[in-house]
């Protein structure tokens, strides 16, 4: 027979100006198993606390209920009253007496007093099956790995590495940098983007605590917070990255050129290459499907005679060419994961209207940052891109790939108005001929300082907004005629420029939906990572362990970016202060004697949490593991044998539940 | 491979657009694409129906589209509005209250599984024995407002840049330029009623196909030629500036290039002849 | 210019009534203008499309009903198949003419509606258009204004020796199912209206 | 008639979307039939049909499920497969000759308090005008 001792509170006027108080202690002492009732106007109060905890251990009640307000507000503080009286924190159940009943039934005052009587009635059925549960501890693996190597992630890893962890920092390209180190200036301070950026990448280069793996990505995962298994790709980059001087003999002996990813095809490179002169590290890759040498050994497979190159492997002063490399497989083991695979522009070939890419001198705004970079195609001369002279009329286009469920994307890209001012407050800088307009739609300036820099590209560098989405562009001889509408006027307006920029919208990388699979973190329907809680928990998943910084969960500006991969860094350092992790016992259960080893449970698990057993008599049966599980229960309403449960909601404590009703 | 169809016809070719009917035939026979006119065909309602009484402009067409199911024959349409009305109606009756309503209209048991083609497409498919090569021909095709538009009730191609009509005469050898006003608007329906606004807009079609450097336009709608062809004296007259564009229907240059000649072909039917040019190009 | 009033009762009503006729939520609508920006014909209207859809979303019935864009409107899609709202304004702008229509108001451009009324009338006599018939009694039934009608009668010569007028009507054996489709068309629509005050 | 029908219903709310929304109905004074009994579950995925059948069978005149609007889970498709479960139970519920009206799942997001108390008013009346349970699930005794 358990010894429970029901409490029960006015909670001021609250619980007891509806329901009467004195009539549900009353009740309460008839219920089976109960052996102490006591009222309180605050229970939740230092005094309230002490009391239930002094009751305990006079009365030596092994389980409590305590009607009051929703579990959601206190259980966690009646939990440790609980455990101060030396009692196990989980033999509580709470009677939610407030907004569930007092709160909701305040017209009939009757009728709530009998509703509360159940409510009570029902806690107590279910407290009495209440078992102890224990939290279990899990070392913790202090070694963070950090997916992606823009300013996001650069930021996290930096972060990571000063407070004393170790990081492992993953890029899928040939160089860390992102997007940020394609980009010119930065608005609205217009201060040098590489400037800024190039000592943090050399940061990430030296940092004693931060291993760089480039070219690689991650493959598969197994375990769960504190202690994850991570698979990590690295692609063969066909070039010792030890031996590897970064000299660049190589570049300018190879016979191939290819557009150049760095400056969107804007200018051409070689097939071993170096993206671009800052790059981290300062190691040359070889592009297998364009490089001479691996196009002849694909002919040779196929029979067909091509002559072979390996000038590069001849001439490299160091030996470092090792066309054999291959692909390999890294295994590690981390604590903690930080997502931050950042974004892509938007590919304006979408838009028929706009010519698909037809017309040489429609260009992408990140083209134009290319353009404008001093180490750019045309070291910062701006020249249109069909007869290299220099443009006097620009046009400007917002929200392309943005604010369109035409084209399926229904978001806006929040950083186009403000770089859409910015390039042509610097068109202007570059030469002071050129006129810009910007077709808007709305310009959202929302940020410190930004409104007034999209102010001050009207008032002291004359740009011209027009209000209006634009619909055609039409080659003219040299001209580009743009179709729009200055909707101000209310009238069609066109204007024959030199060049237009698109200001492309911002777009998860590719690759994004795929890692978030492996990774068993949710994304949205243009493939954002979704964080944990919008507002309150910005920079973690659903998966403990797991956090996100920058763009790879929407679009945001650097210094946002920056912020958020500095605020992921701290959610893994905290995570790396303690030895041990604590995990939540309301976990699910597996009855292995009864367990037919269907596996229905592991198919249906949302955390992968339960795995095949093999029992020594050779029976396969499933098997939690509890720092996994999140106690949500989907397993036990799937098993067909009953064996699974779930502590502190078993099949008996609800069935409890429902039968006093009944009672 | 050549095949069957159930041939709507469309009013114009009866008057104004005889020469793209008479085309269509020639070519067809030639190539070996059988034509078996709707019988009792009526009128698709065009963009009068269209404008003024929604389920007048779909009950008209799926008369048509019901005669047509009888002969158990995908429809063959060359008129661009024609083709468009019939699509139309077919991509409304998908719901099946519209297509009981209409079907009350219309008296008939219409199931609404009768496939439209624009010949452009049917001729897409076909391997065609060009006996003159049009080398010397720099053409940019136009394909009018509702050809392509809107894209998923024609499924036509690609509604912003189609390519079938260019492919169409690359492979017949001529060349074709790209340019910016392949889907923009003559003015359609405007013709007798504000005839200065087609004018308008038909001038500059001309004016940007003169730009592009064409020998003259390729069209696949009986109102585009009428607008841009007819109307050129006019459009002289309204802007100042004389085009002198000749306008040439697809499949009259289809026919050229299988052979025929420009009298089976009606070129004297043009207000701006094409003969002369194309002599100078060396194709008659 | 004048002050427009505007008011819940007023604003819903038509824009309700819009809404239900074009199948097309125009609440949508965040007047962007590529609309007017892509229309051919927006230079020769007095509200942009855009404009249009703003009285819609106002309710400002009469405004909307009495202007010339609806009339000069040509269905040619382009608005619908770019709007990034995915709004098929060229619906929106035939169901404004039918509202018109049904209310009574005296169309804006009178031509254009007057050119439609004919072309459908030779289509419910004869089954297909005869355009020697339409081009006639368009122009010469005192329907047009004198200045079309003597533009478009100047064609007539040139177009008959080119052979680009028939002189004889069409002969369509399907006219009298034609005639049944307008005429029960006209049933279902005097039904619809009855049955309203039912 | 002597006495008037007042019907028990049994509601299992999912702790984070609709118990919380339940939780927001109180915060927000919005009052409602006094009929429902609620029972706290992790998620609307943990209601085992054993549990509804249980339910009706010691004498509830209706149960109601409420978790997460679809897309929404705490853990991320626990009220998937709860949407798919209960669409099978439905039908077996009627064929043992308990209505459909009486088992009802709705989706409560925890902001949404106004909409706990609707469901809840319109579900007790829907009960209420079908009167006490006729049929019955096999012996209505202790489990």
């Amino acid at each position: 027979m358990a010894r429970i001792g029901v409490f029960l509170c006015y909670c001021g006027t609250n619980i007891g100006g509806v329901v009467n108080i004195p009539r549900v202690a009353e009740a309460a002492k008839a219920m089976p198993e109960v052996v102490f009732v006591q009222d309180n106007k605050y229970t939740c109060s230092e005094p309230g606390q002490l009391e239930i905890r002094n009751a305990i251990v006079d009365n030596s009640l092994d389980r409590v209920v305590i009607g009051c307000c929703s579990p959601r507000m206190h259980e966690k503080t009646y939990r440790k009253a609980v455990e101060s009286a030396g009692l196990n924190p989980y033999l509580l159940e709470i009677a939610n007496l407030r907004e569930h009943c007092s709160w909701v039934h305040g017209d009939d005052k009757e009728r709530a007093t009998s509703k509360a009587i159940e409510l009570v009635k029902m806690a107590v059925a279910k407290v009495s099956r209440h078992e102890s549960l224990f939290p279990k501890e899990v070392p913790v693996t202090k070694r963070a790995l950090v997916i992606g190597g823009g300013v996001a992630g650069i930021q996290a890893a930096l972060d990571i590495a000063n407070s004393g962890y170790e990081v492992v920092l993953v890029e899928k390209q040939p160089t860390i940098g992102g997007r940020m180190s394609q980009l010119d200036k930065t608005f609205p301070t217009l201060d040098c983007s590489a400037c800024i950026l190039t000592p943090k990448m050399v940061d990430v280069a030296q940092h004693p605590n931060i291993r760089l793996i480039t070219c690689a990505q991650v493959s598969k995962i197994k375990g769960f917070v504190g202690n994850f298994e991570i698979d990590i790709l690295r692609r063969a980059k066909k070039v010792d990255e030890t031996i590897c001087t970064g000299c660049g003999v190589c570049m300018t002996k190879c016979l191939v050129r290819t557009p150049s990813e760095f400056d969107l095809g804007m200018r051409d490179r070689s097939a071993i290459y170096i993206p671009f002169p800052q790059a981290i590290p300062l190691k040359a890759v070889i592009d297998t499907e364009h490089c001479g040498h691996f196009q002849y050994l694909k002919a040779r497979q196929e029979g067909k005679d091509v002559p072979d190159c390996n000038i590069c492997q001849q001439t490299c002063p160091a030996e470092a060419v090792r066309y054999e490399e291959e692909d390999e497989i890294i295994t590690e083991r981390f604590g903690a994961i930080v997502v931050a695979t950042g974004f892509k522009t938007f590919d304006h070939s979408a838009y028929g209207e706009f010519g698909s890419g037809r017309y040489p001198d429609v260009i992408s705004s990140l083209q134009l940052e290319r353009l404008m970079s001093a180490s750019g195609p045309t070291s910062g001369e701006i020249l249109r891109p069909s007869d290299k002279t220099h443009p006097k009329t620009v046009v400007f286009v917002s929200c392309v790939g943005s604010r369109d469920d035409n084209k399926g994307r229904s978001y806006c890209s929040k950083i186009c108005c403000m770089y859409m001012a910015k390039q042509s407050i610097m068109l202007k800088e570059h030469d002071p001929d050129v006129q810009s307009y910007i077709f808007y739609i709305d310009i959202r300036a929302g940020g410190k300082d930004f409104d007034e820099f999209a102010q001050r590209a009207q008032d002291e560098y004359g740009v011209l907004y027009l209000r209006g989405r634009i619909s055609k562009i039409v080659q003219d001889g040299k001209k580009l005629i743009v179709y729009g509408e200055d909707s101000l006027l209310g009238h069609p307006v066109q204007i024959p420029a030199d060049m237009v920029v698109l200001a492309t919208g911002v777009e998860p990388n590719d690759g994004a939906p795929e890692l978030a699979q492996i990774l068993n973190v949710s994304y949205d329907t243009h493939n954002f990572f979704v964080e944990a809680h919008p507002k309150l928990r910005p920079v973690e998943t659903q998966t403990d362990g797991i956090f996100l910084a920058g763009c790879a969960v929407g679009p945001r500006d650097i210094p946002e970016s920056v912020a958020h991969g500095s605020a992921a860094a701290v959610k893994v350092t905290a995570l790396f202060s303690r030895d041990t992790l604590t995990t939540d016992p309301m976990v699910s259960t597996i009855d292995q004697m009864r367990c037919v080893g269907c596996l229905a449970c592991a198919e249906v698990c949302p955390f992968n949490a339960i795995e095949p057993q093999v029992l020594r008599d050779g029976r396969v049966v499933a098997s939690v593991n509890e720092s996994l599980c999140k106690g949500c229960g989907l397993c036990v309403a799937t098993c067909r044998s009953g064996c699974a449960n779930l502590k502190g909601f078993t099949l008996q404590q609800l069935l409890a539940e429902v039968n006093s009703l009944w009672r | 491979m050549p095949g069957a169809y159930a041939y709507y016809p469309g009013c114009t070719q009866e008057s104004s657009a005889k020469e793209y009917g008479e085309s269509t035939k020639l070519v067809c026979e030639e190539l070996g694409i059988e034509l078996h006119e709707i019988d009792g065909w009526t009128c698709c309602g065009a963009s009068s129906a269209h404008t003024t009484n929604h389920l007048l402009s779909v009950a008209l067409p799926t008369r048509d589209l019901q005669a047509a199911q009888e002969m158990d024959m995908p429809v063959a349409v060359i008129c661009a509005m024609c083709y468009s009305r019939l699509k139309y109606a077919s991509h409304e009756l998908r719901d099946p209250k519209t297509l009981a309503l209409v079907n009350e209209v219309i008296e008939k048991d219409f199931q609404n599984t009768t496939q439209v083609l624009h010949l452009l497409e049917i001729l897409d498919k076909e391997r065609i024995p060009v006996r003159k090569s049009l080398k010397r021909l720099k053409v940019v095709c136009y394909y009018g407002c509702i050809l392509a538009r809107p894209k998923k009730v024609t499924q036509f191609d690609d509604e912003e840049n189609p390519q079938i009509m260019d492919r169409l005469v690359s492979n017949l050898g001529a060349t074709s330029i790209d340019w910016g006003f392949k889907t923009e608007c003559c003015g359609a329906s405007l013709t007798l009623s504000r005839r200065d606004l087609v004018r308008d807009l038909s001038h500059r079609v001309l004016v940007a196909a003169k730009q592009a450097g064409a020998d003259c336009i390729v069209v696949a709608c009986p109102m585009c030629h009428s607008n841009l062809d007819m109307q050129q004296e006019g459009i002289a007259q309204q802007h100042g500036d004389q085009a002198d564009m000749p306008i040439i229907y697809f499949t009259q240059l289809v026919g050229l290039s299988l052979g025929l000649s420009t009298e089976q072909l009606m070129f004297d039917r043009h207000f701006v002849d094409p003969r002369p040019m194309l002599r100078e190009k060396g194709v008659i | 210019m004048t002050t427009t009033t505007v008011t819940p009762s007023v604003s819903r009503e038509f824009l309700l009534e819009v809404q239900q006729q074009s199948q097309q939520n125009i609440l949508r609508c965040y007047q962007c203008g590529k609309c007017s920006a892509g229309c051919p014909l927006a230079y020769a209207m007095d509200l942009s499309p855009r404009r249009v859809m703003r009285a819609v979303q106002l309710g400002l019935a009469d405004y909307v009903l009495g202007c010339t864009s609806i009339w000069i409107c040509v269905s040619c899609e382009t608005c619908s198949v770019r709007c990034p709202r995915e709004i098929d304004i060229a619906r929106v702008m035939e169901s404004l003419r039918m509202i018109s229509i049904d209310k009574g108001f005296s169309p804006a451009e009178k031509e254009v509606e007057t050119f439609h009324r004919v072309f459908l009338d030779v289509i419910e006599k004869r089954g297909r258009a005869f355009e020697t018939e339409l081009v006639a009694s368009y122009s010469m039934g005192g329907l047009g204004t004198l200045k079309t009608s003597i533009a478009n009668i100047s064609l007539l010569p040139g177009m008959i020796s080119k052979g680009k007028m028939a002189l004889a009507p069409p002969n369509a054996s399907g006219v009298d199912e034609v005639k049944k489709i307008f005429a029960k068309v006209r049933e279902i629509e005097q039904r619809k209206t009855s049955g309203g005050s039912e | 008639m002597a006495v008037e029908f007042e019907p028990k219903i049994v509601g299992f709310l999912c702790n984070w979307c609709s118990y919380a929304g339940a939780d927001m109905a109180g915060t927000s004074r919005l009052c409602y039939p006094s009929n429902i009994r609620i029972i706290r579950v992790p998620c609307s995925g943990r209601v085992d049909p054993l549990i509804i059948i249980k339910s009706f069978q010691r004498g509830a005149d209706g149960v109601l499920i409420a978790g997460c609007h679809p897309g929404d889970c705490h853990y991320t498709e626990g009220n998937y497969y709860a949407r798919r479960r209960f669409a099978m139970l439905a039908p077996f519920l009627e064929y043992t000759g308990i209505e459909r009206e009486r088992f009802r799942v709705e989706w409560v997001s925890a902001a949404e308090g106004k909409r706990f108390s609707n469901v809840v008013t319109s579900f007790t009346d829907q009960i209420a005008k079908l009167g006490p349970r006729q049929a019955r699930i096999g012996k209505e005794e202790l489990v």
